[in-house]
C-alpha cells in the first residue's frame, strides 16, 4: 500500500477519466452524458466510431459547442449550454425525448455521482442537506430507463471519505442502476457480488483503491 | 459509422424467426408496407403474432401472409373491411386466434410499450365486453380499465424518406401506426421511398427520429395494394 | 296516431337528418364523423361556420372528396374513403390522433347506432351474432373521449323493432356516451330521467314516435 | 370563422384567474414565454400553481411572477440553475410550496393530462424519496410507481410560427414541453413570432395541431432572457 501525501498526484485526470470511458462507448451508440465531468467524453470517443448524442431536452444528434459569436439561445444542451446539431439530428418534445429513455432506446448515459453502493445504488442528486432546495432533473429517470448507466466520479469525496459504499446514506437516485464506475484510481464493475475491479489505473494499486473504497473490492 | 441500409427487403425481413411477434404499420392501404411482408412470406417465419389496426384486403400484402397460413394470432381493431376475406375464414376456422382491441388503445398500448410504460388506465371499453377481465378503478368518480403496454420483435413500417441514421418522414395518412410501432419492436424496419444521407432530412421535421429505427431499405415505386387487389392478384 | 303503411314516406330522409343535425354543429367545432350516414353531415354545415374535421387515422382539417384521377392511396379516411387536405390541416399519428379523442379535445362526434338506451348506453359495434367477425375500430374510444356524442340512426330497425330501447340487448360501446339521437321521425335529448324528445320531424306525431321507442319518451 | 389570435399578450392572459393552474413552456430560457409571463405579472392573478421544468432565472420571466409572489406552488423537476435566487428564497421562506418530479416523470405526467390518461406506471424513482407514499406494483417481475396525469387551466407556450387555426411549429430545443403543454391545458396560449394565414404551415410539419391551441399572439422579437439577466434587467 502507497498511501498518497495530499499534494502527490496519483492516478488519472478528469480529461484522463473521461478518456478511459470513451473507449468503452460501442460505435453507434446513442448516449446521454450527464453535466460535469460526463460532458467531457465527447472529446475522446476514439475516431472511427461513431456516436449520436442525445440530450434530455429535445436533441439527438447533438454536436459539439459552436463558434463564438454563433450561439443559439435556443439550441442548448441539458446543461444549459449552447450546443450544435449534426447532420442527421433531430429535435423533438420533452414527452418523446423521455419516451426514448424510459423506454430503453438509449445504450448508454454517463452520469456524475454522490454514493454508489456495491449493489449499484446512485445516489446523487441530493446530500440531503435540510436547506438545500430539491433538484433532480432526469436523473432518476435516466437510470431507470437507460440500458446501460455508467458512474464517472472521484473516488473519494474532498475530504477523503469513500464515495463507493456499502450502502449510500444520501437520498437514492435509483436502484441498482450502475453498471460501471469510472474513476480516477480504477475501473469498478457492479457485480451480483459487489464491486469487481475492471482494471487499476497507471501507477495505481490495488490495496491502494480498497483502502479508498467503502466495501469490499473483488480481484478481476 | 452509422448506416442502417439494409439492399433489399429479403434482407431486412432475413432474421424474422417462428413465433416472432410483427408489428405491421398501415390503416387500410395507406402505410401497409406490402413489399416487407411480402418478402417475409418469401422468408418463411410461421406460428407470427401480428399486431395490425387490419387484417388486409384481397390476396396480397398482409392477407396474403395470412392465407400462407403464417399468422397464429393477431391483435386488432378492425379485422375486416371491404375485400377481406381471409381473416374472416381463418377465423371461424378457428386457424388464427384475434385478440380485438380498441383502435386508440391498440395504439396507446404500442406507444406505452415504446415508452417504457408498462400500464395505464383509460376509460376507452369500460363497461362493455372488451373490458371483461380487466381491472376497473375509479378516479375522480370516473371508471376506468388497465390496459398494458404492447412490445413487438419487429415492425414493418412504410414511409416516404428516410435517411442512413433511421431518421424517417412519413406520407400523409400513411403515418398512422409508423411512429408508435417503430418505437415499440426490438428491430423496427423502415421501407422508404428514398434514402438520404444524414443531413438530407431537416432536424425540425424528422417524425421518427432514427433512435427508434434498426433498418432502412429502399423501395423506390412501391405497389398500391388496391390497385393488386383490384386486379386480383394473389401472393406468391 | 298515424300508422304509415309500408310503402308511405314519414319522417326524414337519412340526407334530412344529416341536414338536421348539421344545423347543430357550432362555428369553430372539431367534429368527427362516424362511417355512413354521419359522413353525410359536412355537406349541410350551414354557410357561415368553419368546422374542422378530425378522421382518426391522422388527419385534422379532412376536406371533401377529391376530384376523380386526383385520388392519393396515401389520403384516406377512417372509412378508408380518399379524401383532401384543407388549409391549417395537419398530419400526425394514431397514437396523438387518439390522445386529441382520448384527451377530451374532440368537441363532437356523430355515430351510427344499433341500440340506444335510455340511459345513454351505445351499442353500435356488434350484434353479438356468434359466428360475426368482431370489429370495433375507434368507436369505443370516441364514445369514452369526445365532449359530446350524438347518433344519427332510423328510428327503427328493418324489421320495425325500436332501437331506443330500454337497455341496449346487444354488446356496448360505451356506457352512458350519448347525448342526442337524431331520427327519421325525431330528435331526442338523453336526460337523466331518460329520452326526452325536441323536436319531430316534420309531418310525425308524437304517438307515432313514442310507438316505435321502446322506452317511454318524455314531452319536450 | 376560426380564428385564434389575440391583438396582444396582456389579451391572450386576461381571463387568468387566481389559483390557476398554469403550465409555463421552457427549459431554461429555451421556450420559455417571456412575454406572455410579463403580461400575466402585469395582469395580477395570484395564488398560481406553475407547472414548469425550471423556477426562472434573474428576475424576469417566470423568476419575475415568483418574485411578485403570485405563485403559491410549483411543480418542477429542477428548481435551481444558475442566476436562479428568487425561487430558492421563497421556498426557504416557506413563501412558495414545492412539488419536485423527475424531468420524464413531469413530461409524461402532461402528456397523459392531455391524452385522457388518469394514471400509469413507471419505473422512474422507485426506491428514492420521490416514490414516499405512491402506489407501487410489479409487472413482470420489476417493480414500478403509479404517477397521476396532471392538467391546468392555462398553458403559456412559445413557439416559431403558427397559423389562425392556431397550429403551431417550434424553434429547435425551444419545443420543449411546449406540445405536451398544450395538450394538457384548458386554454393553452402561443406567442409566435409570426402568425400565417391556414396553409401556411405545410400539414406534414405541424408540431401542435391546432386542436390543442386555443390562443395565438405575435410576438415578432421575443426578448433573449439571458440577456435581460446578463443586463441585470428586472420586471416591472
Amino acid at each position: 500500500m502507497t498511501p498518497a501525501t495530499a499534494s502527490e498526484r496519483i492516478g488519472r485526470t478528469r480529461e484522463q477519466m473521461a478518456e478511459r470511458l470513451a473507449q468503452d462507448i460501442a460505435d453507434g451508440s446513442y448516449v446521454n452524458l450527464g453535466i460535469g465531468i460526463p460532458e467531457l467524453v465527447a472529446k475522446y470517443v476514439p475516431v472511427g466510431r461513431e456516436v449520436v448524442y442525445h440530450t434530455e431536452n429535445g436533441l439527438l444528434g447533438m454536436g459539439p459547442s459552436p463558434a463564438e459569436g454563433s450561439e443559439d439561445p435556443e439550441l442548448i444542451n441539458a446543461g444549459k449550454r449552447h450546443v450544435t446539431v449534426n447532420p442527421g439530428g433531430s429535435f423533438f418534445h420533452h414527452a418523446d425525448s423521455f419516451a426514448m429513455i424510459r423506454g430503453g432506446h438509449i445504450d448508454l448515459c454517463v452520469l456524475g455521482a454522490l454514493q454508489i453502493a456495491a449493489n449499484g445504488d446512485l445516489a446523487n442528486w441530493s446530500t440531503g442537506a435540510p436547506d438545500a432546495i430539491p433538484a433532480v432533473g432526469g436523473a432518476m429517470d435516466l437510470v431507470a430507463g437507460v440500458k446501460k448507466v455508467f458512474a464517472i466520479t472521484q473516488h473519494t469525496t474532498k475530504t477523503g471519505e469513500p464515495k463507493l459504499v456499502p450502502a449510500c446514506t444520501y437520498p437514492l437516485t435509483g436502484l441498482g442502476v450502475i453498471d460501471r464506475v469510472y474513476t480516477d484510481l480504477a475501473v469498478i464493475d457492479i457485480t451480483p457480488d459487489g464491486f469487481r475491479l475492471v482494471e487499476l489505473s497507471p501507477g495505481v494499486e490495488f490495496g491502494y483503491v480498497q483502502e479508498r473504497t467503502g466495501a469490499p473490492l473483488l480481484q478481476p | 459509422m452509422i448506416d442502417k441500409r439494409v439492399g433489399s427487403p429479403s434482407e431486412a425481413v432475413a432474421d424474422v424467426f417462428d413465433g416472432a411477434t410483427i408489428m405491421v404499420g398501415g390503416f387500410g392501404e395507406a402505410g401497409s408496407p406490402v413489399e416487407l411482408i411480402h418478402a417475409l412470406i418469401d422468408q418463411g417465419a410461421t406460428d407470427l403474432t401480428v399486431v395490425s389496426n387490419n387484417t388486409g384486403s384481397g390476396e396480397v400484402g398482409l392477407a396474403a401472409l395470412l392465407k400462407a397460413g403464417r399468422v397464429s394470432k393477431v391483435v386488432c381493431s378492425f379485422p375486416r373491411t371491404a375485400n377481406s376475406t381471409v381473416f374472416p375464414e381463418l377465423y371461424r376456422a378457428g386457424k388464427t386466434k384475434l385478440e380485438l382491441v380498441p383502435q386508440g388503445t391498440l395504439a396507446e398500448r404500442i406507444r406505452a410499450g415504446g415508452a417504457g410504460i408498462p400500464a395505464f388506465y383509460t376509460a376507452t371499453a369500460v363497461g362493455t365486453p372488451l373490458a371483461e377481465g380487466k381491472e376497473q378503478r375509479t378516479f375522480d368518480g370516473r371508471e376506468f380499465i388497465l390496459e398494458h403496454g404492447l412490445r413487438a420483435d419487429f415492425a414493418l413500417v412504410k414511409a416516404k424518406s428516410a435517411d442512413t441514421h433511421g431518421n424517417t418522414i412519413y406520407n400523409k395518412t400513411a403515418r398512422n401506426f409508423g411512429p408508435p410501432m417503430a418505437m415499440a419492436s426490438n428491430v423496427a424496419i423502415v421501407q422508404a421511398e428514398q434514402i438520404v444521407e444524414p443531413g438530407g432530412i431537416d432536424p425540425e421535421i424528422v417524425v421518427s427520429p432514427g433512435i427508434f429505427i434498426d433498418r432502412v431499405v429502399e423501395v423506390a415505386s412501391p405497389v398500391h395494394e388496391s390497385e393488386l387487389v383490384a386486379a386480383g392478384a394473389t401472393y406468391p
